[in-house]
Protein backbone atom coordinates (compact mmCIF):
# COMPACT_ATOMS: atom_id res chain seq x y z
CA UNK A 1 0.00 0.00 0.00
CA UNK A 2 1.22 3.31 -0.97
CA UNK A 3 0.27 6.59 1.31
CA UNK A 4 -0.23 10.19 -0.56
CA UNK A 5 -0.52 13.06 1.52
CA UNK A 6 -1.93 16.16 -0.30
CA UNK A 7 -1.34 19.62 1.00
CA UNK A 8 -1.82 23.76 0.36
CA UNK A 9 -3.73 24.58 -2.98
CA UNK A 10 -3.25 20.89 -4.05
CA UNK A 11 -5.43 19.50 -0.85
CA UNK A 12 -7.71 22.24 -1.62
CA UNK A 13 -8.35 21.41 -5.12
CA UNK A 14 -8.82 17.53 -4.35
CA UNK A 15 -10.71 18.20 -1.10
CA UNK A 16 -8.77 15.43 0.23
CA UNK A 17 -5.54 15.47 2.73
CA UNK A 18 -4.95 11.60 2.00
CA UNK A 19 -5.47 8.36 0.72
CA UNK A 20 -3.94 4.81 0.55
CA UNK A 21 -3.67 3.11 -2.73
CA UNK A 22 -2.75 -0.07 -4.03
CA UNK A 23 -0.08 0.06 -6.44
CA UNK A 24 -0.39 -2.09 -9.97
CA UNK A 25 2.42 -3.64 -11.17
CA UNK A 26 3.30 -1.80 -13.92
CA UNK A 27 3.64 1.62 -11.46
CA UNK A 28 7.49 1.49 -10.52
CA UNK A 29 7.69 5.41 -10.82
CA UNK A 30 6.47 8.67 -10.07
CA UNK A 31 5.57 9.88 -13.32
CA UNK A 32 3.67 6.47 -13.71
CA UNK A 33 1.85 6.85 -10.65
CA UNK A 34 0.76 10.73 -11.71
CA UNK A 35 -0.82 8.76 -14.91
CA UNK A 36 -2.46 5.96 -13.07
CA UNK A 37 -3.47 8.71 -10.57
CA UNK A 38 -4.78 10.96 -13.25
CA UNK A 39 -6.66 7.65 -14.67
CA UNK A 40 -8.29 7.26 -11.39
CA UNK A 41 -9.61 10.91 -10.67
CA UNK A 42 -10.17 13.38 -13.29
CA UNK A 43 -10.04 15.80 -10.67
CA UNK A 44 -6.27 15.07 -11.02
CA UNK A 45 -6.30 16.74 -14.34
CA UNK A 46 -6.24 20.15 -12.83
CA UNK A 47 -3.63 19.53 -10.33
CA UNK A 48 -1.01 18.33 -13.02
CA UNK A 49 -1.52 20.56 -15.65
CA UNK A 50 1.43 22.47 -17.18
CA UNK A 51 0.92 25.45 -16.04
CA UNK A 52 0.91 24.53 -12.10
CA UNK A 53 4.46 23.82 -10.88
CA UNK A 54 3.63 20.24 -8.52
CA UNK A 55 6.48 19.03 -6.42
CA UNK A 56 6.55 15.17 -5.33
CA UNK A 57 8.31 13.93 -1.86
CA UNK A 58 8.95 10.51 -1.33
CA UNK A 59 9.39 9.32 1.96
CA UNK A 60 9.68 13.15 2.92
CA UNK A 61 12.29 13.91 0.49
CA UNK A 62 11.59 15.72 -2.78
CA UNK A 63 12.55 13.88 -5.26
CA UNK A 64 12.14 13.90 -9.69
CA UNK A 65 9.82 12.28 -11.96
CA UNK A 66 12.12 9.42 -12.79
CA UNK A 67 12.12 8.24 -9.07
CA UNK A 68 11.64 4.32 -8.50
CA UNK A 69 8.45 3.50 -6.24
CA UNK A 70 8.43 0.07 -4.75
CA UNK A 71 4.97 0.25 -3.43
CA UNK A 72 4.92 1.06 0.11
CA UNK A 73 6.12 4.81 0.10
CA UNK A 74 4.60 7.78 1.61
CA UNK A 75 4.24 9.97 -1.69
CA UNK A 76 3.29 13.65 -0.94
CA UNK A 77 1.83 16.25 -4.07
CA UNK A 78 2.42 20.04 -2.92
CA UNK A 79 2.81 23.35 -4.28
CA UNK A 80 6.46 24.92 -3.75
CA UNK A 81 7.09 26.24 -0.39
CA UNK A 82 6.47 29.35 0.70
CA UNK A 83 7.42 28.98 4.38
CA UNK A 84 9.62 31.84 6.48
CA UNK B 1 17.76 22.66 17.95
CA UNK B 2 14.66 23.14 15.91
CA UNK B 3 10.93 23.81 16.79
CA UNK B 4 7.50 23.88 15.43
CA UNK B 5 5.04 25.00 17.10
CA UNK B 6 1.66 27.55 16.96
CA UNK B 7 2.69 29.22 19.99
CA UNK B 8 4.60 32.53 20.11
CA UNK B 9 8.13 32.74 20.85
CA UNK B 10 10.10 34.95 23.06
CA UNK B 11 13.70 36.16 21.18
CA UNK B 12 15.12 36.66 24.81
CA UNK B 13 14.91 33.41 25.88
CA UNK B 14 16.30 32.39 22.84
CA UNK B 15 19.10 34.96 23.08
CA UNK B 16 19.89 33.76 26.56
CA UNK B 17 19.63 29.76 25.25
CA UNK B 18 22.10 30.67 22.11
CA UNK B 19 24.35 32.84 24.99
CA UNK B 20 24.79 29.90 27.08
CA UNK B 21 25.17 26.94 24.66
CA UNK B 22 27.78 28.73 22.51
CA UNK B 23 30.67 29.35 25.54
CA UNK B 24 33.04 31.08 23.78
CA UNK B 25 30.72 32.89 21.47
CA UNK B 26 32.18 36.17 20.04
CA UNK B 27 28.87 36.62 17.53
CA UNK B 28 25.09 35.70 17.67
CA UNK B 29 23.31 36.77 15.12
CA UNK B 30 19.36 36.39 15.20
CA UNK B 31 16.99 36.74 12.86
CA UNK B 32 12.60 37.26 13.39
CA UNK B 33 10.45 37.23 10.84
CA UNK B 34 7.12 38.76 10.60
CA UNK B 35 3.66 38.85 9.11
CA UNK B 36 3.35 41.96 6.98
CA UNK B 37 0.41 43.44 6.89
CA UNK B 38 0.24 44.09 3.27
CA UNK B 39 2.00 40.88 2.09
CA UNK B 40 2.25 41.49 -1.73
CA UNK B 41 3.61 44.73 -2.47
CA UNK B 42 3.01 44.91 -6.00
CA UNK B 43 -0.87 45.55 -4.57
CA UNK B 44 -0.72 48.19 -2.19
CA UNK B 45 -4.41 49.04 -2.92
CA UNK B 46 -5.75 45.46 -1.84
CA UNK B 47 -7.15 45.15 1.51
CA UNK B 48 -4.67 44.37 4.38
CA UNK B 49 -3.82 41.15 5.47
CA UNK B 50 -5.98 40.07 8.21
CA UNK B 51 -4.72 36.52 8.55
CA UNK B 52 -2.08 34.08 7.88
CA UNK B 53 -2.52 30.54 8.01
CA UNK B 54 0.74 28.43 8.06
CA UNK B 55 -0.35 24.71 6.94
CA UNK B 56 2.96 22.51 7.16
CA UNK B 57 4.22 18.57 6.50
CA UNK B 58 4.55 17.20 9.86
CA UNK B 59 7.66 14.69 9.80
CA UNK B 60 8.68 16.27 6.72
CA UNK B 61 9.09 20.02 8.14
CA UNK B 62 11.32 18.77 11.19
CA UNK B 63 13.60 16.68 8.98
CA UNK B 64 14.56 19.58 6.49
CA UNK B 65 14.98 21.96 9.24
CA UNK B 66 16.99 19.79 10.78
CA UNK B 67 19.00 19.52 7.59
CA UNK B 68 19.50 23.04 7.38
CA UNK B 69 21.30 22.95 10.64
CA UNK B 70 23.11 20.08 9.90
CA UNK B 71 24.27 21.78 6.64
CA UNK B 72 25.22 25.44 8.30
CA UNK B 73 27.28 23.69 10.89
CA UNK B 74 29.21 21.36 8.26
CA UNK B 75 29.89 24.74 5.91
CA UNK B 76 30.40 27.43 8.89
CA UNK B 77 32.20 27.05 12.59
CA UNK B 78 29.24 27.61 14.61
CA UNK B 79 28.69 27.04 18.42
CA UNK B 80 25.00 26.88 18.53
CA UNK B 81 21.99 26.89 15.63
CA UNK B 82 18.66 27.56 16.37
CA UNK B 83 15.17 27.38 14.38
CA UNK B 84 11.10 27.81 15.53
CA UNK B 85 8.87 28.35 12.75
CA UNK B 86 5.11 28.96 13.91
CA UNK B 87 2.26 27.07 12.52
CA UNK B 88 -1.29 28.12 12.52
CA UNK B 89 -3.45 30.70 12.05
CA UNK B 90 -1.66 34.19 12.71
CA UNK B 91 -2.11 38.23 12.42
CA UNK B 92 -0.60 40.51 10.84
CA UNK B 93 3.03 42.15 12.42
CA UNK B 94 2.94 38.74 14.64
CA UNK B 95 6.18 36.59 14.54
CA UNK B 96 6.17 33.80 12.20
CA UNK B 97 10.12 32.27 12.04
CA UNK B 98 13.49 32.69 14.49
CA UNK B 99 16.96 31.76 13.08
CA UNK B 100 19.66 32.06 15.85
CA UNK B 101 23.23 31.47 15.01
CA UNK B 102 26.60 31.79 17.57
CA UNK B 103 30.00 31.77 16.07
CA UNK B 104 33.56 32.97 17.50
CA UNK B 105 33.43 35.46 14.21
CA UNK B 106 30.88 37.82 13.13
CA UNK B 107 31.24 36.82 9.41
CA UNK B 108 30.16 32.93 10.49
CA UNK B 109 27.35 33.86 12.39
CA UNK B 110 25.93 36.54 9.95
CA UNK B 111 26.25 34.13 6.89
CA UNK B 112 24.96 31.06 8.63
CA UNK B 113 21.91 32.88 9.63
CA UNK B 114 20.92 33.79 6.12
CA UNK B 115 21.97 30.42 4.43
CA UNK B 116 19.74 28.51 7.10
CA UNK B 117 16.75 31.04 6.19
CA UNK B 118 17.14 31.00 2.23
CA UNK B 119 16.76 26.95 2.73
CA UNK B 120 14.04 27.37 4.69
CA UNK B 121 11.96 29.47 2.62
CA UNK B 122 12.12 27.51 -0.61
CA UNK B 123 13.08 23.63 1.33
CA UNK B 124 11.32 23.55 4.67
CA UNK B 125 7.29 22.25 3.55
CA UNK B 126 5.60 25.72 4.38
CA UNK B 127 2.59 26.69 2.55
CA UNK B 128 0.87 29.70 3.37
CA UNK B 129 -2.69 31.14 3.04
CA UNK B 130 -3.13 35.15 3.32
CA UNK B 131 -7.12 36.39 4.07
CA UNK B 132 -8.28 39.86 3.99
CA UNK B 133 -11.30 41.81 3.57
CA UNK B 134 -13.31 37.66 3.37
CA UNK B 135 -10.79 36.50 0.03
CA UNK B 136 -8.09 34.08 1.04
CA UNK B 137 -5.19 33.15 -1.57
CA UNK B 138 -2.30 30.66 -1.37
CA UNK B 139 0.67 32.85 -1.51
CA UNK B 140 3.01 32.24 -4.31
CA UNK B 141 6.66 31.46 -4.12
CA UNK B 142 9.10 34.19 -5.36
CA UNK B 143 11.52 33.97 -7.76
CA UNK B 144 13.99 35.88 -5.93
CA UNK B 145 13.61 33.42 -2.91
CA UNK B 146 15.06 30.77 -5.71
CA UNK B 147 17.52 33.06 -6.60
CA UNK B 148 18.62 33.63 -3.48
CA UNK B 149 20.06 30.04 -2.87
CA UNK B 150 22.36 31.04 -6.29
CA UNK B 151 24.66 32.17 -2.81
CA UNK B 152 25.63 29.18 -1.29
CA UNK B 153 25.81 26.79 -4.00
CA UNK B 154 28.95 25.51 -5.77
CA UNK C 1 19.82 55.66 16.96
CA UNK C 2 23.21 55.18 18.03
CA UNK C 3 24.09 55.04 22.03
CA UNK C 4 27.40 54.54 23.38
CA UNK C 5 27.57 53.46 26.67
CA UNK C 6 29.66 52.30 29.63
CA UNK C 7 26.37 50.11 30.95
CA UNK C 8 25.11 46.75 29.29
CA UNK C 9 22.21 46.82 27.17
CA UNK C 10 19.45 44.76 26.99
CA UNK C 11 18.70 43.08 23.93
CA UNK C 12 14.60 42.34 24.44
CA UNK C 13 14.26 46.09 24.85
CA UNK C 14 16.27 46.99 21.90
CA UNK C 15 14.33 44.11 19.75
CA UNK C 16 11.18 45.58 21.04
CA UNK C 17 11.96 48.94 20.60
CA UNK C 18 13.13 48.00 16.56
CA UNK C 19 9.69 45.59 15.89
CA UNK C 20 7.32 48.88 17.26
CA UNK C 21 9.65 51.29 15.91
CA UNK C 22 9.45 49.47 12.20
CA UNK C 23 5.71 49.41 11.51
CA UNK C 24 5.25 47.08 9.05
CA UNK C 25 8.46 45.05 8.79
CA UNK C 26 9.02 41.75 8.24
CA UNK C 27 12.69 41.39 8.73
CA UNK C 28 14.17 41.90 11.56
CA UNK C 29 18.26 41.45 12.25
CA UNK C 30 20.04 41.59 15.21
CA UNK C 31 23.71 41.19 15.60
CA UNK C 32 25.66 41.16 19.16
CA UNK C 33 29.43 41.03 19.94
CA UNK C 34 30.60 39.65 22.59
CA UNK C 35 34.27 39.38 24.86
CA UNK C 36 35.87 36.37 23.73
CA UNK C 37 37.74 34.37 26.50
CA UNK C 38 40.88 34.02 24.15
CA UNK C 39 40.77 37.02 22.12
CA UNK C 40 43.23 35.74 19.90
CA UNK C 41 42.65 32.80 18.47
CA UNK C 42 46.56 31.93 16.98
CA UNK C 43 47.78 31.77 20.74
CA UNK C 44 45.33 29.44 22.65
CA UNK C 45 48.18 28.56 25.23
CA UNK C 46 47.78 32.16 26.57
CA UNK C 47 46.53 33.70 29.56
CA UNK C 48 42.18 33.29 29.41
CA UNK C 49 41.22 37.59 28.91
CA UNK C 50 40.12 38.90 32.42
CA UNK C 51 39.26 42.04 31.01
CA UNK C 52 38.74 44.11 28.03
CA UNK C 53 39.74 47.84 27.97
CA UNK C 54 37.59 50.04 25.46
CA UNK C 55 38.74 53.49 24.39
CA UNK C 56 36.94 55.76 21.89
CA UNK C 57 37.02 59.20 20.69
CA UNK C 58 34.44 61.37 22.24
CA UNK C 59 32.23 63.23 19.57
CA UNK C 60 33.89 61.50 16.64
CA UNK C 61 33.05 58.01 17.61
CA UNK C 62 29.06 59.36 17.43
CA UNK C 63 29.69 60.68 14.37
CA UNK C 64 30.78 57.87 12.66
CA UNK C 65 28.04 55.89 13.86
CA UNK C 66 25.67 58.29 13.15
CA UNK C 67 27.12 58.14 9.25
CA UNK C 68 26.96 54.55 9.25
CA UNK C 69 23.37 54.36 10.08
CA UNK C 70 23.15 56.92 7.51
CA UNK C 71 24.85 55.18 4.56
CA UNK C 72 23.07 51.73 5.38
CA UNK C 73 19.50 53.41 5.18
CA UNK C 74 20.91 55.18 1.70
CA UNK C 75 22.15 51.93 0.62
CA UNK C 76 19.18 49.76 1.68
CA UNK C 77 15.65 50.55 2.17
CA UNK C 78 15.57 49.78 5.89
CA UNK C 79 12.36 50.74 8.36
CA UNK C 80 14.70 51.11 11.20
CA UNK C 81 18.17 50.65 12.63
CA UNK C 82 20.17 51.04 15.63
CA UNK C 83 23.83 50.56 16.99
CA UNK C 84 25.16 50.38 20.54
CA UNK C 85 28.49 50.02 21.45
CA UNK C 86 29.90 49.86 25.01
CA UNK C 87 33.11 51.87 26.74
CA UNK C 88 35.56 51.22 29.79
CA UNK C 89 36.22 47.90 31.61
CA UNK C 90 34.74 44.75 30.49
CA UNK C 91 34.80 40.67 31.21
CA UNK C 92 34.74 37.77 29.39
CA UNK C 93 30.97 37.07 27.96
CA UNK C 94 30.01 40.33 28.54
CA UNK C 95 28.38 42.28 25.42
CA UNK C 96 30.52 44.96 23.80
CA UNK C 97 28.27 46.14 20.74
CA UNK C 98 24.46 45.86 19.25
CA UNK C 99 23.58 46.53 15.82
CA UNK C 100 20.03 46.05 14.85
CA UNK C 101 17.74 46.54 11.58
CA UNK C 102 14.27 45.97 10.48
CA UNK C 103 13.38 45.87 6.64
CA UNK C 104 9.72 44.62 5.08
CA UNK C 105 12.53 42.01 3.41
CA UNK C 106 15.10 39.65 4.58
CA UNK C 107 18.22 40.19 2.31
CA UNK C 108 17.97 43.77 3.33
CA UNK C 109 17.81 43.74 6.47
CA UNK C 110 21.04 40.68 7.04
CA UNK C 111 22.93 43.01 4.34
CA UNK C 112 22.91 45.90 5.88
CA UNK C 113 23.47 44.50 9.37
CA UNK C 114 26.64 42.82 8.16
CA UNK C 115 27.35 46.41 6.50
CA UNK C 116 27.23 48.15 10.09
CA UNK C 117 29.60 45.93 11.52
CA UNK C 118 32.00 45.91 8.89
CA UNK C 119 32.08 49.54 9.05
CA UNK C 120 32.26 49.89 12.42
CA UNK C 121 34.94 47.32 13.26
CA UNK C 122 36.91 49.52 10.74
CA UNK C 123 35.98 52.82 10.76
CA UNK C 124 35.10 54.22 13.93
CA UNK C 125 37.53 55.27 16.75
CA UNK C 126 37.25 52.46 19.49
CA UNK C 127 40.74 50.98 20.53
CA UNK C 128 40.74 47.40 22.78
CA UNK C 129 43.30 47.19 25.96
CA UNK C 130 43.13 42.99 26.50
CA UNK C 131 44.67 41.98 30.11
CA UNK C 132 45.29 38.77 31.32
CA UNK C 133 47.42 37.24 33.88
CA UNK C 134 48.89 40.77 34.84
CA UNK C 135 49.98 41.67 31.40
CA UNK C 136 48.20 44.04 29.03
CA UNK C 137 48.41 44.71 25.20
CA UNK C 138 46.14 46.68 22.98
CA UNK C 139 44.62 44.46 20.27
CA UNK C 140 46.05 44.50 16.89
CA UNK C 141 43.59 45.51 13.90
CA UNK C 142 42.61 42.35 11.55
CA UNK C 143 43.30 42.35 8.11
CA UNK C 144 40.49 40.27 8.00
CA UNK C 145 37.78 43.11 8.66
CA UNK C 146 39.80 45.65 6.09
CA UNK C 147 39.01 42.80 3.44
CA UNK C 148 35.73 42.83 4.86
CA UNK C 149 35.00 46.11 3.21
CA UNK C 150 35.75 45.57 0.01
CA UNK C 151 32.47 43.30 -0.09
CA UNK C 152 30.23 46.64 0.22
CA UNK C 153 32.68 49.30 -2.09
CA UNK C 154 32.43 50.21 -5.49
CA UNK D 1 45.57 76.80 18.31
CA UNK D 2 45.29 73.88 17.03
CA UNK D 3 44.59 71.05 20.02
CA UNK D 4 45.95 67.61 19.36
CA UNK D 5 44.70 64.43 21.16
CA UNK D 6 46.07 61.54 20.78
CA UNK D 7 44.92 57.60 21.49
CA UNK D 8 45.21 54.50 22.57
CA UNK D 9 48.75 53.06 22.38
CA UNK D 10 50.01 56.49 21.20
CA UNK D 11 48.50 58.25 23.90
CA UNK D 12 50.61 55.78 25.93
CA UNK D 13 53.53 56.28 24.26
CA UNK D 14 53.57 59.92 24.37
CA UNK D 15 51.88 59.64 28.11
CA UNK D 16 49.55 62.67 26.90
CA UNK D 17 46.52 62.88 25.83
CA UNK D 18 45.95 66.25 24.54
CA UNK D 19 47.74 69.08 24.15
CA UNK D 20 47.27 73.01 22.54
CA UNK D 21 49.81 74.14 20.03
CA UNK D 22 50.40 77.43 18.24
CA UNK D 23 51.15 76.20 14.89
CA UNK D 24 54.19 78.67 13.00
CA UNK D 25 52.44 79.65 9.40
CA UNK D 26 55.24 77.57 7.79
CA UNK D 27 52.67 74.19 8.80
CA UNK D 28 49.81 74.33 6.57
CA UNK D 29 49.45 70.72 6.13
CA UNK D 30 49.41 67.83 8.17
CA UNK D 31 52.49 66.48 6.65
CA UNK D 32 54.31 69.34 7.62
CA UNK D 33 52.53 69.47 11.53
CA UNK D 34 54.03 65.85 12.14
CA UNK D 35 57.32 66.95 10.99
CA UNK D 36 56.97 70.16 13.20
CA UNK D 37 55.80 67.83 16.30
CA UNK D 38 58.97 65.55 16.03
CA UNK D 39 61.11 68.30 16.23
CA UNK D 40 59.60 69.73 19.26
CA UNK D 41 59.36 66.09 20.86
CA UNK D 42 61.95 63.46 20.40
CA UNK D 43 59.15 60.78 21.78
CA UNK D 44 56.90 61.83 18.42
CA UNK D 45 60.02 59.53 16.65
CA UNK D 46 58.47 55.85 17.59
CA UNK D 47 55.07 57.35 17.10
CA UNK D 48 55.26 57.99 13.42
CA UNK D 49 58.45 55.55 12.97
CA UNK D 50 57.54 53.55 9.69
CA UNK D 51 56.88 50.40 11.54
CA UNK D 52 53.62 51.68 12.99
CA UNK D 53 50.23 52.52 11.27
CA UNK D 54 48.88 55.74 12.43
CA UNK D 55 45.90 57.83 11.33
CA UNK D 56 45.08 61.47 11.20
CA UNK D 57 41.46 62.68 11.87
CA UNK D 58 40.80 66.98 11.22
CA UNK D 59 37.63 67.53 12.75
CA UNK D 60 37.22 63.92 13.61
CA UNK D 61 37.40 63.02 9.95
CA UNK D 62 40.29 61.01 8.99
CA UNK D 63 42.49 62.95 6.51
CA UNK D 64 45.39 61.73 4.33
CA UNK D 65 48.61 63.73 4.89
CA UNK D 66 48.34 66.26 2.13
CA UNK D 67 45.08 67.77 3.95
CA UNK D 68 45.67 71.63 4.52
CA UNK D 69 45.76 73.40 7.78
CA UNK D 70 44.57 76.37 8.93
CA UNK D 71 45.82 76.43 12.28
CA UNK D 72 42.57 76.30 14.86
CA UNK D 73 41.67 72.50 13.86
CA UNK D 74 40.96 69.76 16.54
CA UNK D 75 43.67 67.18 15.24
CA UNK D 76 43.68 63.35 15.98
CA UNK D 77 46.45 61.16 16.06
CA UNK D 78 45.61 57.19 16.33
CA UNK D 79 46.74 53.74 15.68
CA UNK D 80 43.52 51.75 12.84
CA UNK D 81 40.17 51.24 14.95
CA UNK D 82 39.88 47.92 16.78
CA UNK D 83 36.08 48.78 18.20
CA UNK D 84 33.35 45.92 17.46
Amino acid sequence: MINIQYFASIRETLDRDQEELELPASVTTVEQLIAHLLQLNPHFGSVFDSSRKVLVAVNQTVVDHNFNLTGDEEVAFFPPMTGG
Amino acid sequence: MITIQTDDFDLAEEYRNLRSVAGDAGAIVTFTGLVRELYNPADSESDKIQTLFLEHYPGMTEKCLQQICDQANKKWPLLATRIIHRVGELSAKEQIVFVGTASAHRSDAFESAQFMMDYLKSNAPFWKKQSSGGQSSWVDSKQTDKDALKRWQG
